[in-house]
């Protein structure tokens, strides 16, 4: 048995009744998070498709729709959200080296990507909404635009807003997981919960990395 | 920890609470059961009114407002609430841990957040029946679900939290088969009743999100217009029917593949002989699983998508047909040289047979396009759907329920009233639903309120018909009521099944299985 | 099924027939081996014991294999009609057809506009081309065996070639709404005199001022309101002329011309109490002659 | 009996900060690319680019490639139906205003 140098008394994970061991329930885990992200994948997919569907009808709008975007914002957030998904694989890492100190560090990276990430989508949230580029009907833009750019706007809100919503969820199950480290919970025998996040965190990660191309760098 | 002798999961807690916080599979099961029935008996109250109302031709009881708002919550909550979470949340939740040797699912927490998504979500949308009901059809399609401006939105609400229910059943089931299978039992040694449990989570998992993405689209579209599927920004209302179709017809198999699962456990174990085709059938559930994702066009022959596009809907569509019709001829052939007893289960499963099969010739008929042109949005379509789900899926609830009652209470269930029960749901079904394929060729459309008086006769008999099936499912409610009070004890194996849940007492023990059961054969060795 | 009136309808009733054979026949082959063997195979004592079989590849084999060319025989079947729906015929007399909540407006190259009915020569194809003014409605003619769904924001086509003279009946086939059931239409099929005749005239030829009205009343209006004082989608008719009407907003007005006429042209501008502004607007659509009509007919409803 | 001791290979640090580095160069990488007006092909090489990037997370950030291949198969599944639904929706629309003569 590995011993960690920190804790007072060891962490030991109570097994539930209907699993045979700690490995089975390890894998049961990991499987059923899987088939979460396959809904994930498959609930994100819906608005892609309709998405590149729209962008085919109306290739011009969106293109000009899409010079209101800053694509250096875009690019900041990218470089932001790859390096969280670092600081959380590493965390996952140090969990399994038992080094709980660079596990809580790790964690605290990841959460303050997130922060940084949503400051900088509300700032560009902020600037669309005072210059009145907002989706469909409450498209009020000074000059005129193309005829279909409302609709772009209304896919930015929807894509990115869901989006942002699951980064806030991630950010939640980070603070949990930043509580259940300080008492000590993970170690070699038990880092499941870290995985399950890490992997959902990496998948949020994953749709940015195709929303960024397909929203930002529009022909 | 094994429960002493006598201590079962119904007795060994009680109180409310241990009921709403149970985290036991059984139990799960049995509150979706009330809660299926309820809502099943909302629903047909609001399919009996329908048929008052077509009664005659004219206003009969409630204005066209009031009757589109009964057709728009007997479909939604029958779908929704109904049919899809019917087999596999009540009799799956509680014999796919038994069946496969498991002490319960894999993710019991999830297993009882899907049931409170479930009552949460119907809520939701019996509250729009309260703010000003919703008028769309269970379809909501767009542009009309876009301008009504009634409580379409918040039934919206509700049947997207439905969907979650739906999710984190087939998520739990999936894992739970995958990970959770007694020692020896291989994937070709479970009953078939699992496999068609496991095609169906496959299904609910993949094409839910996607109804959950477009329902909250269409939330978005009346809240703030963001005007994807509304003509007049742009957007695109056949657009909708592909995004809605995507989840909806894969939906059509979520609530039949698992009916199939029950008919063949019925048809091997009173029929006391080897399933005919163990492979085919194990095969064709997960080969419709598969080939349900393509042939969601059919839905929409006539709805402005391109001939191109039709005639490969129609295609796939007669592809799907096939392991369908596999299914029921292995069914049939497992009767040769068998020994059949005709109690009620039993008689619901050849009930299944007969309406199914009328269901799936009638499928074809409508997967032809030049034909589908003629039917689509008529009383044909209400027919062939109504046989293929009530006289497939309801009548596969009603047998499996019969069938399985003595191991879920103990005790057994009243045999003469179970088979009035039967005659009743099976002559009112045929007095209700033949009418309408004739009214259907006839061109009568479907969703009307008021028709021509040349469909008035046939009307007339479908209405009669209709409430002899109100009548047969009251019989139904009285034979279990009477059995869950009033029963004689039940033995373990009353029907000598091979299965494993039969090997262990009735009803049984919170951890399902005094010793773990080791399996050597197939499931239905009967030698 | 209605009695088909072209020829296309005629095909379709003998792949519909065919299928309808197949259909009977197989439920039949399915249901009596079911019956069959359950006669035969009836459990007689109590520990019968049944035979051991478990499969038979070279009879699932067929019965998979039958079934599937019999799919793929009535899907090219279809297929070929399908194509013959689809592929609209160059020289067709184009028909614009506009579905409304709850009415069709047809409207002719000539410029001759007539609501609830059609009239078109017999043995020429017809082709319409169809838009939708808010919802999605289908235009279904059960007689030709035809549908088609109308979509607003853009057109669909349908064409038939009816061969007999007659009257058949249109339905709305996609709900549309509150009176999705009451959005019928009549296409009258006539000779082709008889056709070029009445292309030609003016609908209110030698009709008074309130008979054009009633005209108007009896083809656009009649589904939302009554004559009597009675409530249906809008208010009743009955002494509306001259009298006091509480509007939505407290206010209220005198129905006299101009509230009439702007009640038809901009409905939602003056909402009556307790109704929904679900009245659309007849802009464009009704002509000097056919409003003023309207006025004097309504002022006769005392 | 801990999860270590079984034969769980657990990825070295190196190839993490490595995979890293990747991302950020492709990062950079289609931003650039995005600079030239290549048409239609802008979009392909945007994607392309993601989808690379796509795999390096998922294959190692997401231990991927260490895992039993359920997952992976869960994963490929979820696009491909993903592909079916984008597949049969774009033909629909692209073959809907001429009626190409397909007898």
């Amino acid at each position: 048995m590995s011993t960690s140098n920190t804790t007072t008394q060891e962490y030991v994970h109570h097994v539930a009744h209907h699993f045979d061991s700690a490995e089975e329930e390890y894998r049961t885990s990991k499987f059923g998070l899987w088939v979460f992200l396959m809904t994930e994948i498959l609930m994100f997919g819906g608005l892609f498709v309709g998405y590149i569907i729209f962008r085919g009808i109306y290739s011009e709008a969106f293109a000009e729709a899409s010079k209101f975007l800053d694509w250096r914002l875009g690019a900041i957030n990218t470089v932001v959200l790859i390096f969280s998904s670092l600081t959380m694989v590493l965390s996952i890492y140090y969990a399994q080296h038992n080094q709980k100190a660079k596990v809580l560090l790790n964690l605290y990276i990841t959460f303050f990507c997130g922060v940084i990430f949503m400051c900088i989508k509300a700032y560009e949230y902020a600037h669309k909404i005072h210059e009145g580029l907002l989706p469909g009907h409450m498209f009020h833009y000074s000059e005129q635009v193309a005829a279909h750019a409302p609709l772009y706007f209304s896919f930015y809100f929807c894509m990115t807003g869901m989006h942002g919503i699951h980064v806030m969820v991630g950010m939640g199950f980070i603070l949990w997981l930043i509580r259940r480290a300080h008492r000590g919970e993970f170690s070699s025998n038990y880092f499941t919960p870290l995985e399950c996040v890490g992997l959902f965190w990496h998948l949020v990660d994953l749709i940015w990395i195709y929303l960024f191309p397909l929203l930002y760098l529009v022909g | 920890m094994s429960s002493a002798p006598g201590v079962n999961y119904l007795n060994e807690k009680s109180g409310l609470w241990s009921w709403l916080t149970t985290l036991d599979h059984k139990r799960i099961g049995i509150m979706y059961m009330i809660a299926v029935f309820t809502f099943f008996a909302i629903g047909g109250t609001f399919a009996m009114l329908m048929r008052w109302e077509l009664f005659s031709a004219g206003k009969n009881i409630v204005e066209a407002q009031t009757y589109n708002e009964f057709m728009t919550f007997h479909g939604a909550i029958m779908a929704f609430m109904v049919i899809i979470p019917g087999v596999p949340a009540f009799l799956g939740n509680f014999f796919l841990p038994l069946m496969i040797g498991a002490r319960d699912v894999a993710f019991p927490r999830i297993n009882l957040l899907s049931w409170y998504c479930l009552i949460i979500g119907a809520a939701v949308a019996f509250y729009s029946l309260i703010y000003n009901g919703a008028d769309t059809g269970w379809t909501f399609y767009t542009p009309y679900s876009i301008k009504t401006d009634n409580g379409t939105t918040i039934l919206v609400a509700g049947v997207f939290i439905l969907g979650f229910s739906s999710i984190l059943t087939g998520l739990n089931f999936i894992v739970t088969v995958h990970k959770l299978r007694a020692p020896g039992m291989t994937f070709f040694r479970m009953p078939l009743f699992i496999w068609g449990l496991y095609a169906t989570a496959i299904m609910q998992v993949m094409a839910t999100p996607v109804l959950g993405i477009t329902l909250l689209l269409l939330i978005a579209e009346r809240t703030m217009g963001i005007g994807f599927f509304d003509p007049t920004l742009g957007g695109d209302p056949v657009l909708f029917q592909h995004f809605f179709w995507f989840y909806s017809h894969p939906a059509v198999y979520i609530m039949v593949l698992p009916a199939m699962g029950v008919i063949s456990e019925l048809i091997t174990c009173y029929s006391r002989k080897t399933i005919f085709g163990y492979r085919a059938i194990a095969w064709s559930s997960v080969g419709i699983a598969a080939v349900s994702f393509f042939v969601w066009g059919h839905h929409m022959f006539v709805s402005g998508e391109s001939e191109v596009v039709a005639i490969l809907f129609s295609f796939m569509t007669m592809l799907v047909g096939v392991p369908t019709a596999i299914k029921v001829f292995n069914w049939t052939a497992t009767l040769y040289k068998g020994s059949i007893i005709f109690n009620a289960p039993m008689l619901f499963a050849m009930g299944f047979i007969f309406l199914f099969t009328i269901g799936g010739v009638t499928g074809i008929i409508l997967a032809v396009t030049a034909v589908d042109v003629h039917f689509h949005d008529t009383y044909f379509v209400v027919a062939h759907f109504h046989y293929v789900m009530v006289g497939g899926t309801l009548m596969a609830i009603a047998g499996g329920m019969y069938h399985w009652m003595p191991k879920m209470f103990g005790r057994m269930y009243n045999e003469f009233w179970a088979r009035i029960s039967f005659v009743l749901i099976f002559v009112g079904f045929n007095v209700t639903f033949f009418p309408q394929f004739v009214l259907g060729a006839m061109g009568m459309p479907r969703r009307y309120y008021d028709y021509l008086p040349v469909f008035q006769p046939l009307n007339r008999i479908s209405s009669i018909g209709a409430w002899t099936i109100g009548i047969g499912f009251l019989v139904v409610l009285y034979v279990i009521l009477r059995c869950i009070f009033t029963g004689e004890k039940a033995p373990d194996n009353p029907w000598g099944a091979t299965t494993l849940e039969w090997q262990t007492s009735s009803p049984p023990p919170h951890e399902n299985f005094l010793t773990q059961p080791v399996v050597t054969g197939g499931p239905y060795e009967y030698k | 099924m209605p009695p088909e009136a072209t020829d296309l309808a005629s095909k379709v009733d003998a792949l519909y027939s065919f299928l309808l054979w197949a259909s009977f026949i197989s439920t039949m082959l399915v249901v009596g081996g079911l019956t069959y063997f359950a006669i035969k195979y009836k459990r007689t004592d109590k520990n019968q014991k049944s035979a051991y079989i478990t499969h038979n590849n070279t009879l699932e084999f067929l019965w998979s294999f039958i079934p599937f060319l019999i799919f793929m025989g009535v899907f090219a079947w279809g297929w070929v009609l399908f194509h013959d729906m689809r592929n609209m015929p160059a020289d067709a007399l184009e028909v614009a057809v506009q579905g409304q909540q709850w009415d069709w407006t047809f409207t002719y190259k000539n410029g001759r506009r007539s609501s609830g009915e059609m009239v078109i020569p017999v043995n020429q194809p017809v082709k319409l081309v169809m838009a939708s003014k808010d919802v999605i409605h289908s235009f279904y003619i059960p007689a030709f065996r035809l549908k088609q769904d109308v979509v607003p924001g853009r057109y669909t086509t349908l064409w038939f070639q009816p061969k007999y003279k007659g009257e058949y009946q249109v339905f709305c086939a996609e709900f549309c709404g509150r009176q999705h059931s009451g959005m019928l239409a009549k296409i009258k099929v006539v000779s082709q005199e008889e056709f070029d005749e009445w292309l030609g005239n003016d609908p209110y030829k030698g009709l008074s001022m309130v008979e054009v009205g009633h005209k108007v009343y009896s083809t656009r209006c009649v589904i939302c309101h009554n004559l009597t004082d009675k409530k249906l989608v809008g208010p009743g008719w009955k002494d509306l002329f001259g009298h006091q009407v509480e509007l939505a907003d407290g206010s209220t007005v005198v129905a006299d011309e101009n509230y009439i006429r702007e009640s038809i042209l901009n409905p939602n501008a003056k909402i009556v109490k307790g109704f929904p502004p679900a009245m659309p607007t007849f802009a464009g659509q009704l002509d000097e002659q056919e409003i003023m009509g309207l006025v004097e007919f309504i002022k006769t409803l005392k | 009996m801990s999860l270590k001791s079984e034969e769980h290979h657990i990825i070295p640090l190196k190839s993490f900060i490595g995979v890293f580095f990747a991302l950020l160069f492709l990062t950079v990488l289609t931003v650039v690319a995005a600079q030239f007006n290549m048409g239609e092909w802008n979009t392909v090489v945007a994607m392309l680019i993601a989808s690379i990037k796509a795999f390096f997370v998922l294959a190692y950030f997401m231990h991927l490639k260490v895992d039993d291949k359920v997952f992976l198969v869960c994963f490929l599944l979820a696009v491909f139906f993903l592909i079916v639904m984008y597949a049969f929706s774009v033909v629909d629309i692209y073959t809907r205003v001429g009626v190409s003569n397909i007898l």
